[in-house]
């Protein structure tokens, strides 16, 4: 047992420790956590036993990461899972969710200016989407050899939003634009539910073809659930499937970060990089906020940019948190969903956007 | 892989075969472009869904579906009282889709009924419900 | 994009509206029309993204059709899920489940007169068995080459069975023959039902083994269901496994149809042999109920032999309605369900017997 | 794939490698042939199940299980208190088995005290139920 | 169709009536029995329908216990389920978990005295650690020529503890032994409960990496189920996940008992083998309880000891019943669950063991 | 499978290459060094358990908790009325992981207060419910 793998055990159990006692992301964290711990218990020459080693079990689980076979069918059930009713019902606050992009590509930027290639770079990036499956995903087709980090990168900061954002967020906003109230989002019909996945799904694929894979799940998990008489197929996907495949891809994810591959200065700047990502975002979001602001007569608050990461729906929660704090009858939770879910398809735009410039064909 | 500090430039950001300058502007650009025609999209939506509706209006077409729902109830009860009569114990297994857990017979006689129904009543594009 | 892709475009947003508004058959007509939008995106030049490109995530997706796959593990969802009760209580009605199948095997010698090479016309000819999985499974293993249109095809009739078979019913049968009533089914025992799917698989198996994989799940599935103590296995075969695997299968289906490789004369032909074959089904179970009735003291009211064609268990509530029309006190249901159930069992022998003689080993 | 109206002839339906026509028959009759044997042997199975029933009567066993019904309602009282006493949180999650949300203690102690029967009582091959 | 494939038809039958009449393991029995049904059918030549053709649908579901990867995902699913309250609670039982391994390793000495290779002993060996998933683990990864009959051999007797267990009992204890009465166990806390699976994990992964893969899944299943944080994985890995993975392990490993693969005197070793190492099993397991009562001032009942072969939760079960006819006040089962779940991972430890050893890299 | 009764012997037992006996006895050590480390771990863990409490006793932290529990009800009510009133239909269905069939608004009005203490104050490693 090396010193790196003592380590990575340590980070692992503090996985596990942070997600049980602080609730941070458990679904996600206590998977990770425990495949950190399996990945690191030290191998035995030759045995079959790693994510790495190919006919070993745990190889052929990784595969659904490494084929990027896991984001897509997690997609699908996030979208069987999702109302976008508040998004429907404030098509202005959809902005938000593009503007907190920029996270994405001044990290691009950022990581080719460190010597990363242009793929490892566009990988790197798309950690400021704040999505872990759109991160798997990109990764998994444009720089599998940065896999690891990256998987790891993109959901402890999604797992560490409730503490990335708020300092943020004081920082850019007044405490009268923090007070801001919004009115209640208009009632969304029923059959503009069922049509918004198909057109909206046409909409992204027709631009960038690239995020045609993740957004098609999205949208027709989407479409399961909207239309009501596919309610079982809807019901399984956000259920056993949905939990499954996040079992097996959090599991697997943290059983690929051994030591040995892991611990190297490539990903301690992709962590760096992966922070300021995050920072970026949410700057993005709220300042393109104030920056609607200056045009709109009905003002937004401009807390629910942070939002516009996307991190569904913890961000959207700490916007709650941090409005309520500053007037404890301001309800921000629903208007936060709508740049929440619209930061979702951005990202998987910029993804896609990524992918047809940079994937190696 | 074969990472060093020496590699650390701005100058790698614009080369002669890819300027990452460019492309991320470009990048932006196009996550924009799609989210704002979703927008647009989107507020336009219920102008557009109403607008059948106006139309219809106009054409005044009267469809048979106010009876309906009352012969549909009757409809229930029968098939309902049938299965308890022939199938006490089996009553509510009689095809593999109502066995999802989630049909009762009531359902499955509306759907049957809803079948003789459907090819002779027009109803908008989706469903108003 | 070209004009061929649109065209499918627009077929696939039919099938949604079809699904959503009209209620045919929308746990397959969902997931297959958003297919069809995904497949008929304009593809990028060597990005791996659709069912024929290798590496690709609906590649993987997809090979649980092109491997013959999903259609078994539909088959023991559906065996879980069917009663056989009313067939065990009306050995006679399992007759016409066998009769309905002449639709498969003049669709074949129809295609074998179109020209189509032997492999592919047994393919075509099975749309007539009007199970969906069955044609999926034995156009994956002697033709597959034709799976997209034969599958399409197979659903959408499958969709139209409501608008296809009535014209032919009320052609080939009086109104006397239309209100005859049938005495109810008598009372079948757990142990009948426990005893009938090893028998009926040993019977099938051993005549057509070719039969076996499909035959062998649904009767599996049913003992599962039957057996009592194998309950929760039977519970997520018909309910997490089903709803999974018919959402992938009807998704990659649909996004098979890429209109490069959709659009040609060939698929029109099987769309107009696959017409044909429901008619001639339809025609052959409701003529041979009649037949029946020569022999019989206690008459079959011969609209249900059009649910032989199986179609479960959409062809059973066509009679149903059709019976009722007639005579609102008259319930088919139950009797249509015999005929129904044992038409999925002819089909598949239909298929066994297909797959072995004109299989490419 | 290389399709042509050329190539549409009834003669293709019967050449010396394969007759179509003869095939056909022979395969309709191979899907009845299947059905009629399910469909006799259903016919015939309820007399069959009857058959040790009859053999039984004159063979006149008698077994123990008419007791036992009470006897295990009072096993499943004890275990069930038992339970209840030493693990008040935790009294339904005894064995994986029971953990599966449809076991009850009672269940198992139901099942625990079958397994001390079966190996006494004589029961038919399927059970009567 | 042979002689053998006839022989075999009636030892699958014989395996369903078992399960459904007698209750012996049907969640394991009916799928095995049904598969060895299918799998007897006599074949076609040349086309593919075996689990051993290539590109057939049963290969590609047999896949899963070749490779080993639904072992591991039963074992998630068993973790989830599994309570280890009573093995907290009372510590000292987990050694009769460790005694009752003696069957493992003199069988293991058995099969080579015998004549079979130190691989395929190892596997034979694994029987005596009465888990299925275990020994098709263990079997796939060192011996794969004998999976079929070591599957059929473990879960035959895991379903006849009922039968093979008490002669053992009764001649090994005194009639007073069996009367002991053992003080109900203390109540654990939840944090006991949530940091156990992560240490023992540790604990054993680290003495026998071999065991890894099966305990690494089993803990974190269990981690699943008591972080509580992640409920809902755990209630999918433990319905869904556990059932539809039993059904397709159980039945591909039944159908891959073809009479020409299986009949031979190979197999019939491995059963007297097999038996003989669940004797030994459960001696080791009374007499280890036995010689801790001399030292102990609260005596152990060494009926318990018999449930350290795990056959979970049988072989508790059993000892439950042996002891109440003794003395029906006397309740058991749940100090038998301590031996019973330590016998589980004592089993896995000793595979661990024999696969470092034997495995051919 | 080239098997054969000539090949029964105990000389199998001991080869140059491998000695079994050795290996069995080393194998089961294994086991139970294993269980018995697991064993003696259970054993002490309450005692390390109860360690950092008393620890703490010492130290004699205080921390705000108490009144928070009744905060929460209020701020859970509040949030429950909010949604109540702007959107009755939709009142369940907030986010992904309130649509998981178990999360209520109160439960997710709860995590997000449970967010704005949970930087403050200091809880132990795990939970002490
Ligand atoms: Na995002
Ligand atoms: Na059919
Ligand atoms: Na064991």
């Amino acid at each position: 047992m090396t010193w790196g793998n003592a380590i990575m055990i340590v980070i692992g159990l503090v996985f596990i420790v942070l997600a049980i006692v602080k609730d941070y992301e458990p679904l996600l964290l206590v998977p990770i956590g425990f495949g950190i711990l399996i990945g690191n218990i030290p191998p035995i020459a030759n045995m079959p036993l790693s994510v790495y080693d190919e006919g070993s079990v745990l190889y052929y689980l990784y595969a659904g990461v490494t084929k990027g076979i896991y984001p897509p069918l997690i997609f699908l059930g996030i979208g069987a899972m999702t109302d976008f009713s508040t998004m429907l019902s404030n098509p202005k606050l959809i902005m938000l969710g593009a503007a907190a992009q920029i996270g994405v590509f001044l990290t691009f930027a950022g990581a080719i200016v460190l010597g990363f290639s242009l793929q490892q770079a566009g990988a790197i990036g798309i950690i400021g989407g704040a999505d872990g499956p759109t991160a798997i995903f990109l990764a998994s087709m444009i720089a599998p050899e940065l896999l690891g980090p990256i998987a790891i990168a993109a959901y402890s900061y999604m797992a560490l939003v409730p503490v990335i954002q708020p300092p943020i967020m004081y920082l850019l906003t007044t405490k009268a634009e923090r007070r801001i109230h919004m009115k209640p989002p208009r009632h969304v019909s029923r059959r503009e539910r069922i049509i918004f996945p198909i057109v909206a799904f046409l909409i992204c694929a027709l631009l960038a073809p690239g995020s045609m894979t993740l957004l098609g799940m999205l949208f027709f998990g989407n479409l399961l659930k909207e239309s009501t008489v596919t309610d079982r197929l809807a019901n399984s996907a956000r259920n056993a499937m949905i939990d499954i495949v996040t079992i097996l891809l959090g599991f697997t994810v943290g059983a690929s970060t051994q030591a040995q591959i892991f611990l190297n200065p490539q990903s301690i700047f992709i962590f760096i990089l992966g922070a300021l990502s995050f920072v970026v975002a949410t700057a993005g979001g709220v300042l393109f906020a104030k920056f609607m602001n200056l045009f709109l007569k009905e003002k937004i608050n401009p807390l629910i940019g942070a939002a516009g990461v996307s991190a569904v729906p913890d961000s959207a929660r700490v916007v709650q948190a941090v409005g309520q704090k500053e007037d404890p009858s301001n309800f921000l939770l629903m208007h936060a969903m709508a740049p929440n879910v619209s930061g979702v398809i951005g990202s998987a735009i910029a993804a896609g956007v990524l992918w047809s410039a940079l994937g190696k064909f | 892989m074969n990472f060093s500090l020496a590699k650390i430039s701005f100058t790698n950001l614009i080369t002669p075969e890819f300027n990452a300058v460019i492309f991320s502007v470009f990048g932006m650009a196009m996550v924009f472009a799609g989210l704002i025609v979703i927008s647009i999209y989107i507020a336009l939506l219920p102008k557009i869904l109403t607008l059948p509706a106006k139309l219809k209006k106009k054409t005044g077409k009267v469809n048979g579906e106010i009876a309906s729902t009352e012969q549909e109830i009757l409809l229930a009860i029968a098939v309902a009282l049938h299965l308890q009569k022939d199938f006490p114990e089996e009553n509510e297994k009689i095809t593999w889709k109502s066995h999802g857990d989630m049909d009762s017979p009531w359902k499955i006689s509306g759907r049957v009924h809803g079948l003789s129904v459907r090819a002779h009543v027009g109803r908008g594009i989706l469903p108003s419900r």
